[in-house]
């Protein structure tokens, strides 16, 4: 995918990572899965945050890939790791019991109030399209502290209901989240190919960011219902050079998880 | 004190696995047990209920190959590749039940059947459609806080199947790296099927107590089956396979070619030495990985 | 990545114990934690709540010292011996508020927490008088089966200290043998002083991380702490010193005598190098097991 | 302690083990302590039942101690074990989920209907004696398939109503044991100095056999209840020379567990 609105120094998917890592924190614990959010981690703990923690859904803390894994279980993630343990207990003793700060999605659909949608397209008994379902995904959504959202912005993903709710964000809005009983979380920041988006205080969607190049305009049409832009609408900043450096030289030098530029 | 309960993979699925049975073939990406779902699908069992958090290619196998009547599972999927394509094609043509649960609902299942209790709270599920998809789901109130919280039933299984690095002949078995949920799914059953890449001597176990994950009290059947977990991995012992991922790809896109497949490589061998033969030495040789051990620990000798 | 918590135990106690705490010091039977109980008895913490599935000595000692207000566990006793007689004096005298489980119970309530549970279904203690005595314990009914099922309440602990084998500095950590509640101990505390044999190299954990029972973001301070679960033992290092707990039947019998032993032995010392060294190298070396190396296994280079 | 009624030939603790030892069947996973049930177990496999698994509550499975274990939780249990597990897990996955056929209690009293105490005698608030509490006693009553209780014969011990219900029998009968949810189960036999006593129908205490020189008017005597004898009352075999030479040589030769003979 080459970026959008001419931009040809960086790709989205660079964009989209580096907009990702600015936002972990140094010393956050973050359930990741491979790809982007992998790479994010990984380029946040080369820059400002070299105490993240990474926790894969796997079991496994503390990992010393000596590549870049090729599934959420690579055996690269266990050789000189801090730590493994089973899958239930990284659900319970981690993500239940709060440990958490940062847990990474994506999906097939978002909507205006968070929910995502990995199950399926269509009706659930006569799906039009039938996709892996939730995983863990459902979990990160319940008990994460904040849960960072990586899409491609289209219309088509970004409906104002989604087809089903793998995934709970803010349905009834933050308080309709508090009564079903979870845990304060949710949804922090919705990152795609055209912007950075927040939730306000009522749990919907706001368009906060726009990448360079990228207009509002660009962003409502490419979203399903009437989108909210926040008063102090900002530029996305661009990846620096020592970012793009980093991802391509060192993170991802033979391109596993991201298209090359031509 | 037991007895050895040694056996081939072929008398160990001919003992302990029925038609129409609940099955829990285990393992988190790690350790997937294909050769004892492939002697499953030679010995034409049918109408199971195929239980995986992850069904990952053994099940699009046992699908493709009829063996299922329902999938209950939490993420179907070709892990790091894309989707599952017999799968996704019988139920999208309304020819196989499937019943969903999150990751974290689908192992407390099992976990709650392994600790004999009926059911497992869980602070997950509320605000996801999967509830009301799934009967199953239900939710309990805590007697203390009043708060609601998500209840999973427990799964029991009547057949698991655990893939290890090492068990004696009795069956008690040692795993390191992802432990997954084999555990919890050896617990959950009424009759357990260990393979082990290696049969060593009891003493070996008895060296590390604290490695070993499943007690042989649990075990029925223990089959030495080297490469057992071939296309997925086995730590220390191979890495996975992934062009054979990325070919199921191709393979599974079309029944007639998935149905070559397992007539070459399923029917087609009498069972996996005959498989690992035809895979071919070097191709098995590099997935190989470099030894790396781990430093002892004392665990001292008190008399 | 993390940096260092290397700290004397006297700056643990100091850093992260206080009066009124909710406390768990961890180990069944192994690995008990005496050098921070003394510790925290020297620098006279005050209405502490004291839980331990077995309050062992070292809670009898806190006790006799005046750090307790309440203790909270399930098996009061001198394992091999007999009574814990500090505890049952002050508790038929009714200066001790005691609140009791089952063993089952007592670790749910850990695990409840260390999993972020308000509560954990249990199939004991009905038909027992318990529930009667204490109202925390409560049911549930099933909502699958409708059946009755016992529960107990998370216990969300302030402080836990828990006495491991090896850690690295930044607090990953290791155990073998009996493994006890230590890992739900540390999972259901707001803070966490872990005390280690050995302070290891983080190579020597990451060379086997299916060992680790606690990752260090977990660890608020890790101290360097030879002996510290004497007269306890600590699997491959030393053996209980069984004279003392016989010793301590006849020193607890009398208020007098067990003040004039926490003058010598708690007081009486700076900390744990200075006990160590009043209780003499020849009765420590007699403590000492011949080594029993357990054998390596393979984890494998991936690149 | 010297034998009853005169038999010098063995003790009474040697005629309990005995008669413990000879009612576990081969194969069956038992829940030990140390002590008595410790030895009865190991004479148990030494003889008719090699394939005996002994759990002990400490997470230890498969034992092989070089020495008689002087705690629960004594390494000798650990070093060459076959399998070691954390408490909550011996309690979870081995006692609730039911692979427990055989746990080991002893207690301060046991009443008519099997319940069992050793947590005060007196009231709770006030205690004359305050006793170490369950344990595991009460997880082993509720949940394993049989329960052997031994226990010395004596009045104040043997009262109609425990003072405090540790652990449960059959309170208000089978039946009612299994209105309050718990697995089928219970005790099985109770093994004294002076006989050894199953229950009926009705979850009552039973006299089946006295030991040799004991009269069913002596266990009356040392019974706080107008006690039910069977109506095939017999008595108990004698401990043979071949278990005798077993326990003294080879279980307990330095009588760490068991009061010597003059």
């Amino acid at each position: 995918m080459a970026a959008t609105a001419g931009v040809t120094r960086y790709t989205a998917q660079e964009m989209m990572i580096v907009a990702a890592a600015r936002r972990l924190r140094d010393g956050e614990r973050v359930f990741v899965g491979i790809g982007l959010p992998n790479l994010a981690c990984n380029l946040a703990k080369r820059l400002h945050a070299p105490g993240i923690q990474m926790i894969y859904e796997a079991g496994v803390v503390g990992a010393r890939p000596l590549r870049l894994p090729l599934s959420i279980g690579d055996p690269t993630l266990v050789t000189g790791a801090q730590s493994v343990c089973s899958m239930f207990d990284v659900f319970a003793f981690y993500l239940q019991r709060g440990l958490v700060d940062v847990g990474f999605l994506g999906a097939a659909q978002v909507d205006r109030f968070g929910n995502l949608n990995s199950t399926v397209i269509g009706p659930y008994d006569r799906p039009k399209v039938r996709m892996g379902g939730s995983g863990g995904a459902c979990d990160i959504a319940c008990l994460a502290r904040r849960v960072f959202v990586l899409m491609p912005h289209q219309i088509r993903r970004f409906p104002e209901r989604v087809d089903f709710v793998t995934s709970p964000g803010y349905p009834g809005g933050r308080e309709g989240r508090r009564a079903l009983g979870l845990p304060d979380g949710g949804p922090d920041t919705v990152i795609t190919n055209l912007g950075v988006l927040g939730f306000d205080e009522g749990g919907e969607m706001v368009l906060t960011s726009v990448h360079p190049g990228v207009s509002p305009e660009d962003v409502q049409a490419n979203t399903g219902w009437p989108l909210k832009v926040a008063p102090a609408l900002e530029v996305t900043p661009e990846p620096t050079d020592e970012e793009l450096r980093l991802i391509r030289e060192e993170l991802d030098p033979r391109g596993l998880y991201l298209r090359r530029m031509e | 004190m037991s007895s050895s309960k040694l056996m081939s993979m072929a008398d160990a699925v001919r003992s302990f696995v029925r038609d129409g049975d609940v099955v829990y073939l285990a393992g988190f990406t790690h350790l997937i047990p294909f050769a004892a779902g492939h002697e499953i699908i030679r010995q034409g069992r049918r109408e199971l209920t195929l239980c995986r958090a992850t069904p990952d290619l053994v099940y699009d196998q046992m699908i493709a190959a009829g063996c299922a009547r329902k999938v209950v599972f939490s993420w179907a999927g070709n892990p790091g590749v894309g989707l599952l394509r017999a799968f996704r094609r019988e139920v999208e043509a309304g020819r196989l039940e499937v019943e969903e649960y999150t990751h974290f609902g689908m192992v407390a299942r099992l976990t709650a059947a392994a600790m004999g209790l009926p059911f497992f709270p869980l602070r997950t599920n509320q605000g996801s459609d999967l509830p009301a998809v799934n009967p199953n789901l239900r939710t309990v109130s805590c007697p203390y806080t009043g708060q609601p919280l998500s209840a999973v039933p427990a799964l029991p299984v009547d057949v698991a199947v655990v893939h290890v690095q090492r068990a004696d002949p009795t069956g008690n078995a040692q795993v390191w790296g992802i432990i997954g949920e084999q555990r919890e799914a050896a617990f959950s059953a009424r009759r357990v099927i260990v393979s082990a890449e290696e049969i060593v001597d009891p003493e070996v176990i008895r060296a590390d107590p604290n490695r070993t994950l499943i007690p042989d009290f649990m075990v029925h059947a223990v089959v030495h089956e080297p490469w057992a977990a071939h296309p997925s991995y086995v730590q220390g012992y191979y890495d996975r396979d992934n062009d054979f991922y990325l070919a199921w790809d191709d393979v599974s896109r079309d029944p007639a070619q998935t149905r070559a497949w397992l007539d070459e490589w399923v029917y087609g061998v009498t069972g996996r030495n005959e498989y690992v033969s035809k895979l071919g030495g070097e191709r098995l040789e590099s997935l190989r990985p470099e030894p790396l051990e781990s430093p002892p620990v004392n665990y001292g000798i008190y008399r």
